[in-house]
Protein backbone atom coordinates (compact mmCIF):
# COMPACT_ATOMS: atom_id res chain seq x y z
CA UNK A 1 0.00 0.00 0.00
CA UNK A 2 1.44 3.42 -0.87
CA UNK A 3 1.11 6.09 1.83
CA UNK A 4 2.46 9.63 1.03
CA UNK A 5 5.77 7.97 -0.41
CA UNK A 6 6.32 4.52 1.59
CA UNK A 7 5.03 1.06 -0.06
CA UNK A 8 5.66 -2.11 1.12
CA UNK A 9 5.01 -5.03 -1.05
CA UNK A 10 4.90 -8.61 -1.33
CA UNK A 11 5.75 -8.14 -5.01
CA UNK A 12 9.45 -8.20 -5.80
CA UNK A 13 10.78 -4.91 -7.35
CA UNK A 14 13.98 -3.63 -9.39
CA UNK A 15 15.45 -0.35 -7.30
CA UNK A 16 17.16 0.91 -10.87
CA UNK A 17 13.40 1.49 -12.02
CA UNK A 18 11.87 2.97 -8.58
CA UNK A 19 15.12 5.13 -9.10
CA UNK A 20 14.27 6.29 -12.22
CA UNK A 21 11.05 7.28 -11.62
CA UNK A 22 12.29 9.26 -8.63
CA UNK A 23 14.67 11.65 -10.46
CA UNK A 24 12.47 11.71 -13.19
CA UNK A 25 9.67 13.47 -10.68
CA UNK A 26 12.61 15.28 -9.77
CA UNK A 27 14.47 16.65 -11.97
CA UNK A 28 15.05 19.96 -10.25
CA UNK A 29 16.60 19.05 -7.11
CA UNK A 30 19.92 19.19 -7.03
CA UNK A 31 20.68 15.71 -5.19
CA UNK A 32 19.23 12.38 -4.42
CA UNK A 33 20.75 9.84 -2.19
CA UNK A 34 19.44 6.43 -2.25
CA UNK A 35 20.28 3.20 -0.42
CA UNK A 36 19.19 0.40 -1.36
CA UNK A 37 19.23 -3.23 1.28
CA UNK A 38 19.91 -6.49 -0.41
CA UNK A 39 19.45 -9.59 0.91
CA UNK A 40 22.90 -11.69 2.32
CA UNK A 41 23.50 -15.21 1.86
CA UNK A 42 24.83 -15.90 4.92
CA UNK A 43 23.33 -15.17 8.39
CA UNK A 44 24.59 -12.62 11.26
CA UNK A 45 26.46 -16.34 12.81
CA UNK A 46 27.98 -16.74 9.44
CA UNK A 47 25.58 -19.70 8.40
CA UNK A 48 24.50 -20.25 5.13
CA UNK A 49 20.84 -18.57 4.23
CA UNK A 50 19.15 -19.68 0.94
CA UNK A 51 15.63 -17.70 1.99
CA UNK A 52 14.28 -15.02 3.50
CA UNK A 53 10.64 -14.39 4.78
CA UNK A 54 9.71 -10.68 6.13
CA UNK A 55 6.36 -10.57 7.80
CA UNK A 56 5.03 -7.06 8.59
CA UNK A 57 1.65 -5.53 10.62
CA UNK A 58 0.41 -3.61 8.23
CA UNK A 59 -2.06 -1.13 9.92
CA UNK A 60 0.59 -0.38 11.76
CA UNK A 61 3.46 0.09 8.96
CA UNK A 62 1.49 2.53 7.08
CA UNK A 63 1.19 4.92 10.21
CA UNK A 64 5.20 4.88 11.14
CA UNK A 65 6.12 5.05 7.74
CA UNK A 66 3.94 8.09 6.74
CA UNK A 67 5.17 9.68 10.40
CA UNK A 68 9.15 8.66 9.53
CA UNK A 69 8.74 10.41 6.72
CA UNK A 70 7.27 13.23 7.28
CA UNK A 71 9.41 13.76 10.50
CA UNK A 72 12.41 13.67 7.52
CA UNK A 73 10.95 16.21 6.12
CA UNK A 74 10.32 18.23 9.11
CA UNK A 75 14.03 17.98 10.02
CA UNK A 76 15.82 18.39 6.10
CA UNK A 77 14.90 20.52 3.23
CA UNK A 78 13.66 17.81 1.44
CA UNK A 79 11.60 17.93 -1.96
CA UNK A 80 10.76 14.24 -1.89
CA UNK A 81 10.74 10.96 0.02
CA UNK A 82 10.22 7.49 -1.82
CA UNK A 83 10.91 4.17 0.55
CA UNK A 84 9.94 0.55 -0.98
CA UNK A 85 10.43 -2.45 1.07
CA UNK A 86 9.86 -6.20 0.37
CA UNK A 87 7.42 -8.22 2.48
CA UNK A 88 7.00 -12.20 1.90
CA UNK A 89 10.23 -14.61 0.63
CA UNK A 90 12.79 -13.64 -0.90
CA UNK A 91 16.23 -14.97 -1.76
CA UNK A 92 20.04 -14.02 -1.69
CA UNK A 93 20.94 -10.70 -3.39
CA UNK A 94 17.28 -9.65 -3.55
CA UNK A 95 16.23 -6.04 -3.17
CA UNK A 96 14.62 -5.83 0.54
CA UNK A 97 14.38 -1.81 1.09
CA UNK A 98 14.83 1.15 -1.58
CA UNK A 99 15.10 4.54 0.13
CA UNK A 100 15.54 7.65 -2.05
CA UNK A 101 15.74 11.64 -0.69
CA UNK A 102 15.97 14.95 -3.42
CA UNK A 103 17.02 17.85 -2.08
CA UNK A 104 18.69 21.43 -3.21
CA UNK A 105 21.17 20.42 -0.57
CA UNK A 106 23.37 17.54 -0.54
CA UNK A 107 23.65 17.20 3.10
CA UNK A 108 20.60 17.35 3.68
CA UNK A 109 19.90 14.12 1.26
CA UNK A 110 22.31 12.07 2.60
CA UNK A 111 21.39 12.49 5.98
CA UNK A 112 18.21 12.32 5.47
CA UNK A 113 18.53 8.86 3.65
CA UNK A 114 20.65 7.73 6.72
CA UNK A 115 18.17 8.62 9.26
CA UNK A 116 14.73 7.03 7.49
CA UNK A 117 17.40 3.42 7.25
CA UNK A 118 18.24 3.82 11.02
CA UNK A 119 13.97 4.17 11.87
CA UNK A 120 13.20 1.81 8.95
CA UNK A 121 15.74 -0.95 11.13
CA UNK A 122 14.44 0.18 14.89
CA UNK A 123 10.60 1.45 14.43
CA UNK A 124 9.67 -0.17 11.22
CA UNK A 125 7.14 -3.26 12.54
CA UNK A 126 8.65 -5.95 10.14
CA UNK A 127 10.34 -9.09 11.08
CA UNK A 128 12.96 -11.38 9.54
CA UNK A 129 12.85 -15.43 9.15
CA UNK A 130 16.19 -16.37 7.42
CA UNK A 131 15.85 -20.10 6.58
CA UNK A 132 19.32 -22.00 6.06
CA UNK A 133 20.43 -26.16 5.76
CA UNK A 134 20.08 -26.04 9.77
CA UNK A 135 16.27 -24.52 9.86
CA UNK A 136 14.53 -21.58 10.22
CA UNK A 137 15.08 -18.50 12.68
CA UNK A 138 13.36 -15.48 13.32
CA UNK A 139 16.25 -12.56 13.43
CA UNK A 140 17.11 -10.35 16.86
CA UNK A 141 17.28 -7.11 16.89
CA UNK A 142 20.98 -5.41 16.64
CA UNK A 143 21.60 -3.33 19.89
CA UNK A 144 23.98 -1.47 17.09
CA UNK A 145 20.90 -0.71 14.93
CA UNK A 146 19.52 1.37 18.52
CA UNK A 147 22.65 3.00 18.87
CA UNK A 148 22.58 4.51 15.59
CA UNK A 149 18.91 5.63 15.63
CA UNK A 150 19.40 6.94 19.11
CA UNK A 151 22.02 9.80 17.13
CA UNK A 152 19.32 11.15 15.76
CA UNK A 153 16.63 11.91 18.88
CA UNK B 1 -10.56 -6.10 21.35
CA UNK B 2 -8.32 -7.68 18.64
CA UNK B 3 -5.28 -8.94 19.84
CA UNK B 4 -2.50 -9.45 17.14
CA UNK B 5 0.43 -11.64 17.55
CA UNK B 6 3.65 -11.37 14.96
CA UNK B 7 6.90 -13.06 14.23
CA UNK B 8 7.71 -15.88 16.32
CA UNK B 9 4.97 -14.86 18.57
CA UNK B 10 2.20 -15.55 16.61
CA UNK B 11 4.26 -19.21 15.78
CA UNK B 12 3.90 -19.81 19.57
CA UNK B 13 0.94 -18.87 20.39
CA UNK B 14 -0.36 -20.09 16.88
CA UNK B 15 -2.58 -17.74 15.42
CA UNK B 16 -2.29 -14.03 14.06
CA UNK B 17 -5.22 -12.78 15.78
CA UNK B 18 -7.89 -13.47 18.29
CA UNK B 19 -10.79 -11.09 19.36
CA UNK B 20 -11.19 -11.48 23.06
CA UNK B 21 -13.29 -10.06 25.37
CA UNK B 22 -10.81 -9.42 28.42
CA UNK B 23 -12.13 -9.20 32.45
CA UNK B 24 -13.17 -6.19 34.08
CA UNK B 25 -10.30 -4.57 35.46
CA UNK B 26 -7.45 -5.27 32.65
CA UNK B 27 -6.45 -1.82 32.92
CA UNK B 28 -3.06 -1.91 31.76
CA UNK B 29 -0.79 -3.74 29.16
CA UNK B 30 0.41 -6.33 31.91
CA UNK B 31 -2.82 -6.60 33.34
CA UNK B 32 -3.60 -8.02 29.55
CA UNK B 33 -0.21 -10.37 29.50
CA UNK B 34 -1.21 -11.65 32.87
CA UNK B 35 -4.34 -12.74 31.29
CA UNK B 36 -3.67 -13.82 27.63
CA UNK B 37 -0.42 -15.76 29.02
CA UNK B 38 -2.55 -18.31 31.23
CA UNK B 39 -4.96 -18.79 28.28
CA UNK B 40 -2.56 -22.00 26.92
CA UNK B 41 0.33 -23.56 26.87
CA UNK B 42 1.49 -21.37 23.45
CA UNK B 43 0.25 -17.99 25.18
CA UNK B 44 2.15 -18.81 28.03
CA UNK B 45 5.57 -19.42 25.43
CA UNK B 46 4.77 -16.04 23.68
CA UNK B 47 5.01 -14.16 26.63
CA UNK B 48 7.49 -16.39 28.61
CA UNK B 49 10.28 -13.40 28.53
CA UNK B 50 8.14 -10.32 28.65
CA UNK B 51 11.06 -8.26 28.05
CA UNK B 52 11.46 -9.28 24.30
CA UNK B 53 7.28 -8.15 24.12
CA UNK B 54 7.02 -5.10 22.19
CA UNK B 55 3.71 -3.50 22.34
CA UNK B 56 1.18 -1.43 20.12
CA UNK B 57 -1.74 -0.13 20.92
CA UNK B 58 -3.74 0.82 17.68
CA UNK B 59 -0.64 0.87 15.86
CA UNK B 60 1.30 3.04 18.06
CA UNK B 61 4.15 1.99 20.13
CA UNK B 62 3.39 2.10 24.21
CA UNK B 63 4.83 0.39 26.61
CA UNK B 64 3.78 -2.22 29.50
CA UNK B 65 2.33 -0.08 31.86
CA UNK B 66 0.05 1.60 28.99
CA UNK B 67 -3.33 1.88 29.84
CA UNK B 68 -5.29 -0.68 27.24
CA UNK B 69 -8.87 1.19 28.24
CA UNK B 70 -10.82 2.07 24.95
CA UNK B 71 -8.22 0.19 22.78
CA UNK B 72 -9.35 -1.35 19.54
CA UNK B 73 -6.92 -3.46 18.64
CA UNK B 74 -3.31 -4.42 20.52
CA UNK B 75 -0.53 -6.56 18.92
CA UNK B 76 2.49 -8.02 20.30
CA UNK B 77 5.50 -8.65 19.12
CA UNK B 78 9.41 -8.82 19.18
CA UNK B 79 11.96 -6.20 18.62
CA UNK B 80 11.37 -5.00 14.72
CA UNK B 81 14.25 -6.65 12.12
CA UNK B 82 12.70 -4.31 9.08
CA UNK B 83 14.95 -2.52 6.46
CA UNK C 1 37.97 6.84 -19.49
CA UNK C 2 37.86 4.03 -16.80
CA UNK C 3 40.26 4.04 -13.87
CA UNK C 4 39.34 1.72 -11.12
CA UNK C 5 36.03 2.26 -10.83
CA UNK C 6 35.69 5.93 -12.18
CA UNK C 7 34.76 7.35 -15.45
CA UNK C 8 34.53 10.65 -16.59
CA UNK C 9 32.66 10.94 -19.91
CA UNK C 10 31.25 13.18 -22.74
CA UNK C 11 28.42 11.21 -23.26
CA UNK C 12 25.37 11.49 -21.44
CA UNK C 13 24.45 8.76 -18.98
CA UNK C 14 21.29 7.14 -16.69
CA UNK C 15 21.38 6.94 -13.75
CA UNK C 16 19.50 3.86 -13.29
CA UNK C 17 21.08 1.56 -15.73
CA UNK C 18 24.23 2.66 -13.88
CA UNK C 19 22.69 1.17 -10.07
CA UNK C 20 21.75 -1.87 -12.51
CA UNK C 21 24.60 -2.82 -13.04
CA UNK C 22 25.99 -1.64 -10.08
CA UNK C 23 23.93 -4.05 -7.91
CA UNK C 24 24.57 -7.02 -10.52
CA UNK C 25 27.61 -6.88 -9.87
CA UNK C 26 27.32 -6.49 -5.85
CA UNK C 27 24.38 -9.22 -5.21
CA UNK C 28 26.28 -9.49 -2.24
CA UNK C 29 26.69 -6.40 -0.77
CA UNK C 30 24.22 -5.97 2.05
CA UNK C 31 23.83 -2.74 1.08
CA UNK C 32 24.41 -0.30 -1.16
CA UNK C 33 24.47 3.65 -1.02
CA UNK C 34 24.30 6.36 -4.07
CA UNK C 35 24.09 9.97 -4.60
CA UNK C 36 22.89 11.50 -7.88
CA UNK C 37 24.50 14.89 -8.78
CA UNK C 38 21.52 16.47 -11.04
CA UNK C 39 21.82 20.13 -12.96
CA UNK C 40 20.12 23.04 -11.31
CA UNK C 41 18.23 25.20 -13.37
CA UNK C 42 19.44 27.95 -10.80
CA UNK C 43 22.68 29.59 -10.39
CA UNK C 44 23.41 30.27 -6.78
CA UNK C 45 22.36 33.65 -7.31
CA UNK C 46 18.97 33.12 -8.30
CA UNK C 47 19.73 33.44 -12.22
CA UNK C 48 17.75 31.02 -14.47
CA UNK C 49 20.33 28.71 -16.06
CA UNK C 50 19.81 27.23 -19.52
CA UNK C 51 23.02 24.91 -20.10
CA UNK C 52 26.15 23.92 -17.86
CA UNK C 53 29.18 23.25 -19.61
CA UNK C 54 31.95 21.13 -17.78
CA UNK C 55 35.67 21.25 -18.13
CA UNK C 56 38.07 18.12 -17.29
CA UNK C 57 42.00 18.39 -16.78
CA UNK C 58 41.84 14.35 -17.97
CA UNK C 59 45.04 12.97 -17.11
CA UNK C 60 44.79 14.84 -13.66
CA UNK C 61 41.09 13.36 -12.93
CA UNK C 62 42.09 9.71 -13.76
CA UNK C 63 45.15 10.19 -11.17
CA UNK C 64 42.76 11.43 -8.47
CA UNK C 65 39.89 9.62 -8.52
CA UNK C 66 42.21 6.44 -8.35
CA UNK C 67 43.75 7.77 -5.02
CA UNK C 68 40.19 8.47 -3.94
CA UNK C 69 38.72 5.47 -4.61
CA UNK C 70 41.72 4.18 -2.95
CA UNK C 71 41.43 6.02 -0.07
CA UNK C 72 37.61 5.28 0.51
CA UNK C 73 38.51 1.58 0.32
CA UNK C 74 41.11 2.15 2.98
CA UNK C 75 38.95 3.70 5.31
CA UNK C 76 35.64 1.72 4.93
CA UNK C 77 35.24 -2.07 4.13
CA UNK C 78 33.92 -1.61 0.63
CA UNK C 79 32.97 -4.15 -1.68
CA UNK C 80 32.88 -1.76 -4.07
CA UNK C 81 32.78 1.67 -5.83
CA UNK C 82 31.61 3.60 -8.63
CA UNK C 83 32.08 7.10 -10.05
CA UNK C 84 30.77 8.41 -13.19
CA UNK C 85 30.95 12.17 -13.72
CA UNK C 86 29.50 14.10 -17.05
CA UNK C 87 31.87 16.54 -18.84
CA UNK C 88 31.01 18.55 -22.05
CA UNK C 89 27.51 20.68 -22.26
CA UNK C 90 24.45 19.41 -19.98
CA UNK C 91 20.88 21.30 -20.12
CA UNK C 92 18.89 21.51 -16.45
CA UNK C 93 18.02 17.65 -15.14
CA UNK C 94 21.05 16.01 -16.64
CA UNK C 95 22.63 13.89 -14.27
CA UNK C 96 26.49 15.70 -13.42
CA UNK C 97 27.87 12.70 -10.52
CA UNK C 98 26.74 9.41 -10.04
CA UNK C 99 28.58 7.58 -7.52
CA UNK C 100 27.50 4.37 -5.52
CA UNK C 101 29.33 2.22 -2.42
CA UNK C 102 28.88 -0.99 -1.54
CA UNK C 103 29.46 -2.81 1.25
CA UNK C 104 27.91 -5.47 4.08
CA UNK C 105 27.61 -2.68 6.80
CA UNK C 106 25.25 0.41 5.77
CA UNK C 107 26.92 2.75 7.51
CA UNK C 108 30.06 2.47 5.86
CA UNK C 109 28.12 2.31 2.51
CA UNK C 110 26.56 5.92 3.26
CA UNK C 111 29.79 7.36 4.74
CA UNK C 112 32.05 6.76 1.81
CA UNK C 113 29.28 7.77 -0.30
CA UNK C 114 29.48 11.15 1.24
CA UNK C 115 33.00 11.30 1.66
CA UNK C 116 33.33 10.24 -2.08
CA UNK C 117 31.27 13.46 -3.07
CA UNK C 118 32.96 16.01 -0.48
CA UNK C 119 35.54 15.09 -2.30
CA UNK C 120 34.72 14.87 -6.01
CA UNK C 121 33.34 19.06 -4.81
CA UNK C 122 36.71 19.78 -3.79
CA UNK C 123 39.64 17.85 -5.24
CA UNK C 124 38.57 16.57 -8.67
CA UNK C 125 40.15 19.15 -11.41
CA UNK C 126 36.45 19.77 -13.22
CA UNK C 127 34.99 23.01 -13.84
CA UNK C 128 31.63 24.00 -14.40
CA UNK C 129 30.36 27.46 -16.54
CA UNK C 130 27.01 28.17 -16.58
CA UNK C 131 25.10 29.80 -19.45
CA UNK C 132 21.80 31.83 -18.66
CA UNK C 133 20.25 35.13 -20.22
CA UNK C 134 22.44 37.85 -19.14
CA UNK C 135 25.81 35.21 -20.36
CA UNK C 136 28.05 32.53 -18.75
CA UNK C 137 30.17 32.74 -16.22
CA UNK C 138 32.31 29.84 -14.33
CA UNK C 139 31.23 28.91 -11.24
CA UNK C 140 32.95 29.54 -8.10
CA UNK C 141 34.16 27.35 -5.46
CA UNK C 142 31.64 26.90 -2.14
CA UNK C 143 33.51 27.52 0.98
CA UNK C 144 31.12 25.14 2.56
CA UNK C 145 31.90 22.56 0.36
CA UNK C 146 36.07 23.06 1.79
CA UNK C 147 34.33 22.87 5.35
CA UNK C 148 32.74 19.67 4.70
CA UNK C 149 35.43 18.26 3.26
CA UNK C 150 37.51 19.25 6.27
CA UNK C 151 35.55 16.59 8.05
CA UNK C 152 37.08 13.40 6.51
CA UNK C 153 40.64 14.45 7.78
CA UNK D 1 57.92 21.96 -20.41
CA UNK D 2 54.41 21.43 -20.93
CA UNK D 3 52.04 24.32 -19.77
CA UNK D 4 48.26 23.62 -19.41
CA UNK D 5 45.54 26.04 -18.39
CA UNK D 6 42.17 25.66 -17.27
CA UNK D 7 38.87 27.06 -17.06
CA UNK D 8 38.89 31.31 -16.83
CA UNK D 9 42.57 30.78 -17.01
CA UNK D 10 42.44 28.86 -20.79
CA UNK D 11 40.09 31.22 -21.60
CA UNK D 12 42.17 34.34 -20.22
CA UNK D 13 45.38 33.22 -21.71
CA UNK D 14 43.19 32.46 -24.98
CA UNK D 15 44.92 28.76 -25.48
CA UNK D 16 44.61 25.19 -23.58
CA UNK D 17 48.86 24.54 -23.67
CA UNK D 18 51.64 25.72 -24.58
CA UNK D 19 55.24 23.69 -24.89
CA UNK D 20 57.81 26.55 -23.88
CA UNK D 21 61.46 26.65 -22.13
CA UNK D 22 61.50 28.91 -19.25
CA UNK D 23 64.91 30.30 -18.58
CA UNK D 24 67.39 29.08 -16.88
CA UNK D 25 66.86 29.91 -12.89
CA UNK D 26 63.29 29.59 -12.88
CA UNK D 27 62.80 27.15 -10.23
CA UNK D 28 59.34 27.46 -8.47
CA UNK D 29 56.04 27.82 -9.45
CA UNK D 30 56.40 31.62 -8.12
CA UNK D 31 59.31 32.06 -10.50
CA UNK D 32 57.32 30.01 -13.39
CA UNK D 33 54.24 32.37 -12.87
CA UNK D 34 56.19 35.43 -12.88
CA UNK D 35 57.64 34.73 -15.80
CA UNK D 36 54.15 33.71 -17.73
CA UNK D 37 52.83 36.70 -16.61
CA UNK D 38 54.87 38.81 -18.59
CA UNK D 39 54.25 36.67 -21.66
CA UNK D 40 51.16 38.84 -22.70
CA UNK D 41 48.15 40.89 -21.50
CA UNK D 42 46.04 37.65 -21.52
CA UNK D 43 48.91 35.67 -19.62
CA UNK D 44 48.96 38.63 -17.31
CA UNK D 45 44.92 38.81 -16.57
CA UNK D 46 44.98 34.82 -15.90
CA UNK D 47 47.82 35.45 -13.15
CA UNK D 48 46.11 39.07 -12.00
CA UNK D 49 45.05 37.71 -8.15
CA UNK D 50 47.17 34.38 -7.53
CA UNK D 51 45.31 33.51 -4.31
CA UNK D 52 42.75 31.69 -7.08
CA UNK D 53 45.30 30.53 -8.81
CA UNK D 54 45.84 26.12 -8.06
CA UNK D 55 48.44 24.31 -9.60
CA UNK D 56 49.43 20.97 -10.37
CA UNK D 57 52.75 19.66 -11.13
CA UNK D 58 52.47 16.47 -12.93
CA UNK D 59 49.18 15.84 -12.21
CA UNK D 60 49.87 16.63 -8.73
CA UNK D 61 48.49 19.71 -6.89
CA UNK D 62 51.31 21.76 -5.53
CA UNK D 63 51.57 25.08 -3.52
CA UNK D 64 53.28 28.17 -5.03
CA UNK D 65 56.47 27.67 -3.41
CA UNK D 66 57.08 24.14 -5.08
CA UNK D 67 60.33 23.12 -7.17
CA UNK D 68 59.28 22.91 -10.91
CA UNK D 69 62.68 21.10 -11.34
CA UNK D 70 62.27 18.02 -13.62
CA UNK D 71 58.04 18.76 -14.12
CA UNK D 72 57.14 17.92 -17.46
CA UNK D 73 53.75 19.43 -16.83
CA UNK D 74 52.27 22.02 -15.26
CA UNK D 75 49.00 22.96 -14.79
CA UNK D 76 47.33 26.17 -13.55
CA UNK D 77 43.31 26.52 -13.05
CA UNK D 78 40.78 28.03 -10.41
CA UNK D 79 39.80 26.18 -7.91
CA UNK D 80 37.80 22.96 -8.78
CA UNK D 81 33.76 23.05 -8.99
CA UNK D 82 33.08 19.75 -10.18
CA UNK D 83 30.58 17.42 -8.43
Amino acid sequence: MMVSGARVQAEPFDPSVELKAFSARNVKSGGIATFIGQMRDTSADGETINAMTLEHYPAMADVQLAELIAEAKQRWPLDDVRIVHRVGTLKPGDPIVFVATASAHREAAFHACEFLMDWLKTKAPIWKKESGATGAAWVEAKTDDDRRAGRWR
Amino acid sequence: MKILYFAWMREKVGRSEEILDPPAGTQTVTQLIDWLAARSAGHGAAFANRKLVKVARDQVHVDHAASIAGAREVAFFPPVTGG
